[in-house]
């Protein structure tokens, strides 16, 4: 059985040459590769065109709002640590929408794989600004270009101390190392984020594959991760060039390992006995 | 015998400590105990009062009139001296208030002094206080150092000693005063009660229905709960995480419930608000989840510390689109814990949302109960553990007859569990079409309404037969209704209807209320609120109109005299 | 003449430029048009269409029954063959739809072969498919050159000129067919009409209404608004910004109201769920606000691209709190223009939140219009910009007698505007007694509802004076109900009662509606939605419980033909 | 008239000992010192113990809900210029209920003075964890600790480029500068935000006044706030020694500049005249 059987799923609603094509197939790959069961894996998403990726493999599913994927993804970690826990997540949804629930998943360090599919546009909606949108991308609500500065997530993460942070490019050249990548953060134990760079064919005439092709780079084989003040000094490098792969990684401790109830494993496998717990806890209030 | 004792100071003086410690005493003792509290949205300073009814019978709400006063400050001679009653008694240290007082019904006690002689805290004088009302009301200090323990038990034993020393002092200062025979009580049953507030009876039924995911914002006046709850945390298994915002919340909460452990939010009105898109997810998504709102009065940040029933229309209607849901309004604490537990086996059954609103009033008023059994609790696993049996994959929107599909959890089997806010399909996934929408919305909806209606219990009804007036309410309503059919009973043919489910609206299974509502000489709607919000239900759902209301929306409970001025008045009418 | 055109295809094919030049040419040869969009949630392929009735007289509802089918591909013939009447035609390309088709209703026109003929892209098949269509209808180019232009303006001469040239063998090669009669139009009154739909009609109410400012998130089906202002931000001198999240979209809007500019925020059912703490703060602090919320079904992210009045309870309770606001329900685009002028009007007078409640089906469909004149519009500043007189300081919340306290803006003059989210005193600033807030809920909420509910009209009657049937509806069910009435009127005594300002609900002034629905033999509540939400409202109001509905909630509008079978069954049951 | 006078407010409802009063006595002595009137100052905050700050001066106010300062600020420096736009929030409130917006305030370097009064703590509510919170802060939610890693505000902001980036301290030792950096904040054009370290006396037993004194310096005499690596890298002091002072400042362009509607001036001072802009409009439909 290929991984195209395995991990087959619904028929994407994506356009035509849509750099999504690229990451599920990616990931599609990493799962089999990986030699996963769908019901291994959980994906969370939000809403957004690259949200709607787990319908189009096999795995269990929490598609849910715009903008609260990790929150989500957050409470099904704590819960259920049986599966995989990946997060799946625009732009918009990720940066915008929900940019408290990074700020705060970083903090926690909790066990979750983020994959944001950034093509620096908001896909579904048709064409607004997102966060990451440069400033010349204009559109029917900026007219006059998007007037923020655009947001940097990695430079972001890094300052939020997130133990996993990359980049990586939903192109042909940037995808051996986009499986590579989404490998090493799967296996990562904390909070994992990929920013994921994808061409949107029709509403990001800025940013486009060619655009990323050309000025994208791999950062170099002895570029040292664990140094956060130049990490984040890469970060900054956006333009001409565009550095892509592991920035920055700590090993921090873990959320769970902070929480003793997690001691004993997974908590919706646990078994309950409601007398007992009655009659040991009526009495206190006495 | 029915005293009641209203303590107040500035906040930070420990008016909370020496009442909640004296309610606790009391209720060891076999004494009845309802309790309320009244606090400012501060720290330090200000006004706060601690008000506990003691009887020798079963107390369910606070009066007006008081009986004794310890005022820790001088502000609350100024403030609350006009409801003593004849013959109660001021407590105070004039060290402490800084002004003298020699009339009649003051006590002066130098706690301060106390606390100095014993070269202990300044603090300890709460100690002495609570003995000197024990020695008031003719109690011993029998229970004191077991109580106090309980307290402070993480202070150590020296300062449990000399809380008992000094608390010693102020009960022989106050007992050997002579003080009239009617402040004086002598339990003669010491069977302990039970004593547990709105908050922790929320907290109680939550441990007790295998509530084992907690995600809250902390918020006034619902903080209690996720206390209570953090403080199980270790021992049985819970996670209660603190979320960055009231969107965290839900969403952590819903995740989690996906992940297949039962879970719930805690919040109150402004946090809720913050809610209503996840609330809708949860709709959508069939995901089991009991949320706890806790009001306190609006709109916006309102009276952060203080009590209204305003947002019963806007938690029903709450959420974009249609979807089923369960609103309960528990009237008591004891309500409140076997609600909580009907709320976890109705949302994990049916797989809906369950609200259990409350209030500030039911959040922080202690009660007293007899011991009880387990007899009321439910603990059913609805959630489907089976593997996938020969060829048929699972889904999990499954159309049944019910509505209600097999509810599998991920990583537990090789089942595939997908849900999806947007409209979907019988597996979970996306779908746009008509046929499809229609069927959803049949199953999700339409099928599981009349069901869930099937499980609600009808109103509470209690009093005479053939009322004069009928008081009609819900919530937090429930005690200050019951003491006045109480009160009343002698003079004039009275009863009241307590709704605590009040959504899916009852039907009329086992007796019909609403033609015991049209029988009554006068119904009267009874609500902590301005607009009437009670009533308006009631209308939309059978279209009986009240002629005659009693509210209240200053921030303050209903208490007994005024409420009692009011029915009275409204009896004036009929 | 009533002629229906349905174009349809996949997302990306250009058929909602097809629709809205053809609709833009009819209204202005004179024309009545009533368009409607059915599309997905996708940006490229899946099915789409976009559907046109014109006729010489007004139009007020779409048919299930179509006279022309525009296939731009071969699922469009498959999906809605059936629907086509008899003696309509179906135009296709059979290199679009990549098979033959030579049944009688089929008219082939090689688009594809025009374009590449001309050495144009393929995309300006459009034109092709535009000109063919107006020469089945017996239309002329006249008007095509200059409308095209409107459309292209940014894209050249030579872009508007091939496309002409392209449009010209589309007319040249259907014109020339011999189409029935049935089929042609003989315009005879070229004065053009105006040409409008929903969500233009509120962003054109608000811009007339001196709106200033809009910040939202995009959502469908609101966005269009924004689009409208947005288009206009420059010239006008409004800003329109793009908020992070709805949170940020309501309280920017409310920061913009307090800095003294006319605010508005729009959105769907998700993003006015989280809206729902700050619509409280504005009840709270009494800012005027005015909110376009533009219904999708739910619950959730449903489905997002199509309609419903799903969330009319939700939007009427929402916010945790009881304050007063305002709630529109437009029925048309031209309802939709005057109630935005009156919802920003109500909002600043009152210092109150007006909520103006629309849907995908009324957002995205045109309407025509004859020329009208400014005459209902109306424009008052209500602020207060006078300094402080002598001695007394501004207080921002002055009790007043109706409740309205002076409006200042802050930096305008040397007044201090002080506003709260926590209960507060005249001033503005945090208080907790209990006789302030007594006093600001009297002035706030009990002193302005009697005054708003003054100011709204009664619903719209239309049709026999003593029905058998009364149909009552609000928001964007009117079109259908009109066009039922008006198709039965020769048949049955039939009437609609229209809502279109639903809260503060109107009371009978003028006259008295209820007892119109009362006196009909059958009154129907017909909603666009599942639970029967108006039906529940006019209960709680009114008491009066309807007997029979129309329903649907699949997303889609109501259609003429299946709504007249409904009715019609409904008539039997009389 | 002295500046207690000028500024005086109601009575504060805060703790004896609490570094608010600090904080708020430097407010109103820079405003007395900037002669400004009341009526040039608008002061927009949340819910908490700092954010009820601006009635305890006299000032134009906007005391809205907890985390929603940020918004409601924007809106009210884009429809109305006529005065100073300060906002005042809480750590709670600015780095947790309301973290998103901090990250797109910033983005639109929108002219806000921000001053964050972070006791590392939740003071209203009781003690909670903050997300500022140190590990070992234990609370009744939180009684293992806080289990999150604690953000970093400087880091954070300096990594969204945020155009003026200090930390002050609110203990008698830092008041002067305090003062000096919310003059500077004040009169920076653009968004400046300045995380002031304020003492909780009753329920931040960890990070005391006495635990802040000890550990704060100034940044040195020469420190260049121009260079955003060397900013990010001294941000991230913390612990034994914790530099005070203007870490990072940048002269991009102001969101006020890329709006062309606002170059004619204050919107809300604008006339309108209903008559003209619709029969302008009007016409557009047909
Ligand atoms: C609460 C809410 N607000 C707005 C929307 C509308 N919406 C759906 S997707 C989206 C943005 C999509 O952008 P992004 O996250 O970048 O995803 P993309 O489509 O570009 O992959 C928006 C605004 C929504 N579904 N829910
Ligand atoms: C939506 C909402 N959630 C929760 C609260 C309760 N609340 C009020 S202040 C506060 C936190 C205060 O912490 P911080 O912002 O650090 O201010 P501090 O009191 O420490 O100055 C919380 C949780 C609220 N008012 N509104
Ligand atoms: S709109 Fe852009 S992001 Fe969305 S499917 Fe099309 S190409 Fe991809
Ligand atoms: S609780 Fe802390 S922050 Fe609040 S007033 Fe007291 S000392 Fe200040
Ligand atoms: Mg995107
Ligand atoms: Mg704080």
């Amino acid at each position: 059985m290929s991984f195209l059987d395995k991990f087959k799923g619904q028929k994407p609603a994506w356009c035509p040459g849509c750099g999504n094509f690229a990451i599920l197939n990616v990931l599609k790959r990493l799962f089999t590769e990986m030699e996963l069961d769908p019901s291994e894996i959980t994906i969370v998403s939000g809403i957004g065109q690259g949200a709607k990726t787990p319908h189009y493999t096999k795995c269990n599913t929490f598609n849910g709002l715009h903008g609260r994927t990790l929150p989500v993804a957050t409470g099904i970690a704590l819960a259920n640590n049986k599966t995989h826990v990946i997060a799946i997540a625009g732009d918009g949804d990720c940066y915008g929408e929900g940019g408290n629930h990074l700020l705060h998943a970083m903090r926690r360090n909790i066990n979750i794989t983020l994959f944001v599919h950034n093509n620096q546009v908001y896909g579904l909606t048709k064409g607004q600004a997102s966060p990451t949108s440069m400033p010349s991308l204009q559109s029917k609500t900026q007219p006059f270009g998007n007037p923020s500065e655009p947001l940097n997530p990695l430079a972001l993460a890094i300052a939020m101390n997130c133990s996993f942070v990359a980049r990586a490019f939903a192109g042909a050249s940037g995808l051996p190392q986009l499986q590579e990548l989404m490998k090493k953060a799967l296996e990562h134990k904390g909070f994992a984020m990929i920013d994921i760079l994808q061409n949107c064919v029709t509403f990001n005439k800025i940013n486009t594959f060619h655009w990323y092709k050309e000025r994208t780079y791999r950062l170099e084989e002895n570029y040292d991760p664990g140094d956060r003040i130049s990490a984040f000094s890469r970060s900054l490098e956006w333009g001409d060039k565009i550095p892509l792969g592991l920035f920055y990684k700590n090993e921090r401790p873990v959320m769970e390992d902070n929480y003793p109830m997690l001691k004993e494993g997974c908590l919706a496998a646990m078994e309950f006995d409601q007398k007992e717990v009655f009659h040991r806890e009526m009495v206190k209030f006495f | 015998m029915d005293i009641t004792i209203r303590i107040g100071g500035e906040a930070g003086q420990g008016l909370q400590f020496i009442g909640s410690v004296l309610a606790r005493i009391f209720s060891r003792n076999g004494l009845h105990v309802f309790s309320h509290q009244d606090y400012m949205s501060r720290i330090r300073g200000g006004h706060n009062f601690y008000q506990i009814r003691v009887a020798d019978h079963p107390v369910r709400a606070s009066k007006n009139r008081i009986d004794i006063l310890l005022a820790l400050d001088e502000n609350t001679i100024l403030v609350h001296r006009d409801n003593l009653r004849a013959a109660g008694v001021i407590i105070h240290d004039s060290a402490m208030t800084g002004q003298e007082h020699d009339e009649a019904d003051f006590l002066h006690i130098p706690f301060l002094e106390m606390t100095e002689k014993a070269g202990v805290t300044r603090q300890m004088a709460n100690a002495a206080a609570i003995g000197a009302i024990l020695g008031v009301l003719g109690l011993d200090l029998d229970l004191f150092p077991e109580t106090i323990r309980d307290f402070l038990a993480n202070q150590g034993n020296e300062v449990v000693a000399s809380n008992l020393a000094i608390a010693q002092m102020g009960w022989e200062y106050s007992h050997s005063n002579g003080w009239p025979e009617s402040l004086k009580f002598s339990p003669a049953n010491r069977k302990g009660l039970m004593l547990i507030n709105g908050n922790q009876a929320v907290g109680f039924g939550a441990l007790v229905s295998g509530c084992r995911f907690l995600s809250a914002y902390p918020m006034t006046p619902s903080t209690g709960i996720m206390i209570y709850l953090a403080g199980k945390a270790e021992e049985y298994k819970i996670i209660v995480e603190q979320a960055e915002d009231e969107i965290a919340a839900i969403n952590m909460a819903l995740g989690a419930s996906f992940g297949g452990v039962r879970a719930m939010t805690t919040t109150s009105g402004g946090g809720f608000a913050l809610m209503a898109e996840g609330l809708s997810l949860a709709g959508m998504a069939e995901l089991p989840l009991v949320i706890a709102e806790v009001q306190r009065p609006g709109p916006a940040t309102g009276l952060p510390t203080r009590t209204e029933q305003g947002d019963l229309l806007f938690v029903l209607h709450c959420g974009h689109g249609e979807f089923p849901k369960v609103l309960f309004t528990p009237g008591t604490p004891g309500q409140a814990i076997s609600l909580t537990n009907k709320a976890f086996e109705l949302a994990e059954k049916y797989q809906v949302q369950v609200i259990i609103q409350s209030d500030q009033f039911l959040a922080d008023s202690e009660w007293t109960y007899e011991e009880t059994h387990d007899c009321f609790l439910n603990y059913n696993d609805y959630r489907d553990r089976s593997e996938n049996s020969g060829e048929e994959e699972y889904k999990r929107f499954a159309l049944t007859e019910n509505g209600v599909s097999p509810l599998a959890v991920p990583g537990l089997s090789t089942r595939l569990v997908v849900v999806d806010s947007d409209e979907h399909d019988e597996e979970g996934h996306i779908i746009e079409d008509s046929e499809t929408r229609n069927k959803m919305v049949a199953k999700r909806l339409l099928r599981k309404m009349p069901l869930l209606q099937e499980e609600i219990a009808p109103p509470e009804y209690y009093g005479h037969d053939n009322p004069t007036l009928l008081l009609v309410g819900y919530g937090s309503t429930y005690g200050i209704m019951h003491e006045a059919v109480d009160e009343l009973a002698d003079e004039v043919n009275i009863a009241l209807l307590h709704f605590s489910e009040v959504w899916p609206f009852p039907v009329a299974k086992d007796y019909d209320f609403m033609a015991a509502v049209s029988r009554a000489e006068l119904a009267v709607c009874v609500e902590n609120n301005a607009t009437g919000q009670f009533a308006r239900l009631i209308r939309a759902e059978t279209g009986f109109l009240f002629k005659a209301s009693i509210r209240k929306y200053d921030g303050r409970p209903f208490l007994l005299e005024p409420f009692l001025g009011e029915v009275d008045e409204l009896l004036g009418q009929v």
